[in-house]
């Protein structure tokens, strides 16, 4: 049981994420080749470069708090991605930032982070769950994480939160869009996953990779 | 996929390299952040017009930065909005005194980046105004979509807001004026190719080669529908007639008729569709008194075309007919 | 094959319908026999500048046609030189009483009909010279080829003789000046993909998705040599070392810079070879005075590139940025 | 024995070769596509097409002798088919017409008709026989008919330049080309047969075809 999360779980979770990113940024491409226009895997992979190579530059060695080095990851991903997904990833971090600024995360705080993630999404893109993008899957992981949080569990609380946000994801398959450039083929986006739900679903996992390894050591 | 590029993430920075050789009298390349300013900056007094979106349109934005139209352009990645901090910089950057006009494509990506962007902008005391261009009838403006795309009229709308802010307009009056333009401009592509974003190295998406997409966007986003491969004549009649039973001319109208080509198309192909496309327009009692056709609006390397119609009015016409100096549009 | 057309047979003839509907304003066409006219005709007392070829290129040569370039243009075929009537026709249409320049692009088939054309015209009492353009380094000049063709450097050829016949010099001296931009302008070509002439319905050559043809015309025809696909560094320094070893300049010289698409390129890939190209100009000594970037000459939807040099001295850069206001370039 | 070929023979040998070449018209274009520029069967369809139109209309009706016929070919060929085979056809039909006005032509009369036809195309593009082009057949259809013409056969005359024109042109295959757009291929030019040649023995052939018409008539 992890009872409290930390900023140097907050760095790994960054890393593995990005790391995930680079290992399917083709999958998410293609994803968003078949009902976008074929950069989300991309734009991300660009965008979290960026933030690993200020984690190692100077900037990465005064982080206190998990809510620094979210702020850190929303400033960076705000100014190097882009397209839709730039503006809601990086309000995410940041509306995330705001209420996490402290050193340690508890099961309550974990469930903070990711409820004020997903709220950020939705606010920016006025996109509410059913319109077949990322908000689907932030909205699943926060119903899945939400009665988990009484155990006292951070790491129950983020695996949840993934598992929520996979479901989520594989649910936009059968979804007609109706927000983002998928809009526009109507009908025709039915059938694929969105790719922002996707890579949602990806960098929550990589946030339970980065407790596990906590939990290990 | 071949392509006269070196590292596809350099391809951007490549071009705008030779931007800046090629027009040192027109533009200036700045960097950290990128975006594409004109030479000696907006003239006082006079309003800045801005716009950008990603890169792979070219000659649209940074191609229209000059003299008469736009005031600085904001290039992203290919097919991705650029970031708000670049846009931020150029609206700061084209701030004469005289506030900026930000014209924004309607995708979610732009809109989302140039509304933070406009929000940095004015914090550090930069007036400005914002206008949407949504000229693409393809798709249907419902709660069901993102509402309609921003596509080859955009040219139309940066024209004629140049134009308006060259003879010292206000900033009320350019934003007026380039709304007014978005009222009336109205746009329609086809695709016969699709096109190979560089750093994906695969077509955008399958075409058979007997077949047409129809409705498509400037993303190489596939279109609304498939149609079997017809001639020239088939496809500027329905190019056509999307556009003017959108725009529901109560005939009489004196239009501007601009057929676009998406990047791989021969100049005489679009020269024949824009003949068709004319004897359509005419057809339905609509008067062609202005015209351009060429590769202005395009998707990178694909084949394909728009139609745009853009319905004018005497000062809309001499907006149009204004002087202007850019890379890509002079006269 | 997909394209933006009607009857193949019919897509020369569609083109310049449309040519003529968009800029009544500058330029007439006729037919039987088909010619492109300056509107208006050429200015009484100056010298009207010819020029023609296969149809293909576009803009080249209808595109041109306007004030301060051609005054009239001679469309063949798709990769057809036009017939001996036609361009006789358009040599006599041309004369303004001071006489007219021909300018022929070195094909076998072109230099047999400007030939006639010349002796028809002539019989009819015009006054006509005639001017060869071969920029093509690609070619060998030797006993064992037809010589070097006209490619992109006809351009320039068609600007300066323009250029001088409207500052109202004689037929003796446009000539005089077409022939120094032809022994001072050379050209290299790379094509990406072959281009689909229309009646053809395939690829005018074959190509591996991992090799580029070194050394192409402007025809679909296939370069000298294949090469594995290099990146835009790589080729730039190609075409810009073979152009520039035949031009063999001293160092110092003063050049205009001419990256030209074939049709299918996109025009960031254009700027991005023209930012390469131009380093490896500038390498080697010589001054870029002077740039055009852009699809002038093409061979259909072709995806390629050339590149040209012209050795500029003061009177040929007077020439090139006199005015001109054609379909294709304005200034 | 066909001893004498008369205008009718000439219209036939036309319509024959008219006939002909829109048959064998993407072979043309083919051999033109592999080392020229893809036109050549397009160029003399178009051409021919032409020639037959005029042959059915008024002009058609007052050919009175070889030349007349032969003339009417060059004026439409020069004015319709355009590019290198324009010229060189038209000239060669041009320099034919000048030796055969009259109404019938003897074995000699054949003879002086390929040769001035020959000479036409050699003078008008300056090529020589082994430069690979059209020069090539009619130089060895002048050199099998020269023999033959004692005997006194115009068929025989005639069928001898066919088929020592079809031998030019294979042995064009070989060739590397020195004209044309053929020559720009250099060495790449070797193993095609040039389609002018080849044009040039499929009308000669038509010749033949016209006059076995008569034979047998
Ligand atoms: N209005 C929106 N609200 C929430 N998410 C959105 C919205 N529009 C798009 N998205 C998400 O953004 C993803 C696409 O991101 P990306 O491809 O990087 O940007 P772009 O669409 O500009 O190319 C979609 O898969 C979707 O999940
Ligand atoms: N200088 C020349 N002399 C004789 N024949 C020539 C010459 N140049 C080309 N040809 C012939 O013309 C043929 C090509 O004709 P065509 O394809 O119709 O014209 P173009 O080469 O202009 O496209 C060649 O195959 C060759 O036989
Ligand atoms: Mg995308
Ligand atoms: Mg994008
Ligand atoms: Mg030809
Ligand atoms: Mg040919």
């Amino acid at each position: 049981m992890v009872t409290a999360l930390d900023a140097d779980w907050a760095v790994r979770w960054v890393r593995c994420a990005a790391a995930d990113v680079r290992t399917h940024r083709d999958e998410l491409t293609e994803l968003d080749r078949l009902i976008g226009d074929g950069d989300h895997g991309v734009n991300l992979d660009r965008g979290f470069t960026a933030v690993v190579a200020r984690l190692d530059g100077p900037d990465g060695t005064r982080l206190a708090t998990v809510g620094q080095v979210l702020q850190l990851v929303a400033t960076t991903l705000m100014s190097t991605v882009g397209g839709a997904a730039g503006p809601l990833y990086g309000t995410a971090f940041l509306h995330a930032s705001r209420v996490t600024d402290r050193p340690v995360l508890d099961a309550a705080g974990v469930l903070a982070l990711v409820e004020a993630a997903g709220e950020g999404i939705a606010s920016r893109g006025h996109a509410v769950p059913g319109n077949k993008t990322m908000v689907d899957a932030w909205h699943a992981a926060v119903e899945a994480a939400g009665p988990v949080v009484t155990a006292g569990d951070a790491l129950a609380v983020l695996r949840a939160a993934a598992d929520g946000a996979a479901a989520g994801a594989l649910a936009t398959i059968p979804m007609t869009a109706t927000k983002g450039r998928a809009s526009y083929l109507g009908e025709r986006s039915a059938g694929t996953q969105d790719p922002g739900a996707c890579s949602t679903a990806l960098v929550l996992a990589a946030a339970v990779e980065a407790a596990q390894a906590a939990d290990a050591s | 996929m071949k392509k006269l590029l070196d590292d596809p993430a350099e391809a951007v920075t490549d071009a705008l390299q030779g931007l800046a050789a090629a027009h040192p009298d027109l533009l200036t390349v700045h960097h950290e952040p990128t975006y594409v300013q004109r030479a000696g900056g907006t003239p006082p007094g006079h309003v800045g017009v801005v716009s950008g979106g990603g890169s792979g349109h070219e000659p649209l934005h940074t191609g229209f930065v000059g003299s008469g139209m736009l005031d600085a352009a904001v290039p992203g990645a290919v097919f991705t909005s650029p970031t708000a901090d670049q846009v931020a910089a150029a609206l700061k950057a084209a701030d004469g005194g005289a506030g900026v006009l930000a014209i924004v494509k309607n995708y979610t990506g732009d809109v989302l980046n140039f509304e933070t962007a406009v929000e940095l902008a004015q914090l550090d005391g930069v007036e400005v105004a914002s206008v949407l261009v949504n000229d693409d009838v393809a798709v249907e403006d419902s709660m069901y979509t993102a509402g309609r795309r921003g596509v080859a009229g955009t040219l139309f709308v940066e024209k004629v807001a140049g134009a308006a802010a060259a003879r010292g307009d206000s900033l009320e009056a350019v934003a007026g004026l380039a709304r007014r333009a978005v009222g009336r401009v109205r746009t329609m592509g086809v695709a016969l190719s699709a096109c190979t974003v560089p750093h994906v190295g695969r077509p955008s998406f399958d075409l058979p080669d007997d077949e047409v997409e129809i409705g498509i966007g400037i993303h190489g986003e596939p279109g609304r529908h498939r149609i079997p491969a017809g001639g020239a004549r088939d496809i500027a009649t329905r190019l056509v007639d999307a556009v003017l039973d959108d725009l529901a001319p109560a005939g009489g109208e004196q239009v501007l008729l601009f057929v676009n080509g998406m990047g791989g198309t021969p100049l005489s192909e679009l020269y024949g569709t824009y003949a068709r496309a004319r004897e359509v327009v005419e057809a339905r009692g609509v008067r062609v008194v202005r015209s351009l056709v060429g590769s202005y609006v395009t998707s990178l390397e694909m084949q394909g075309a728009s139609v745009t119609v853009a319905v004018l009015d005497d000062e809309l016409t001499a907006l149009w007919d204004a002087p202007v100096r850019t890379p890509a549009l002079t006269w």
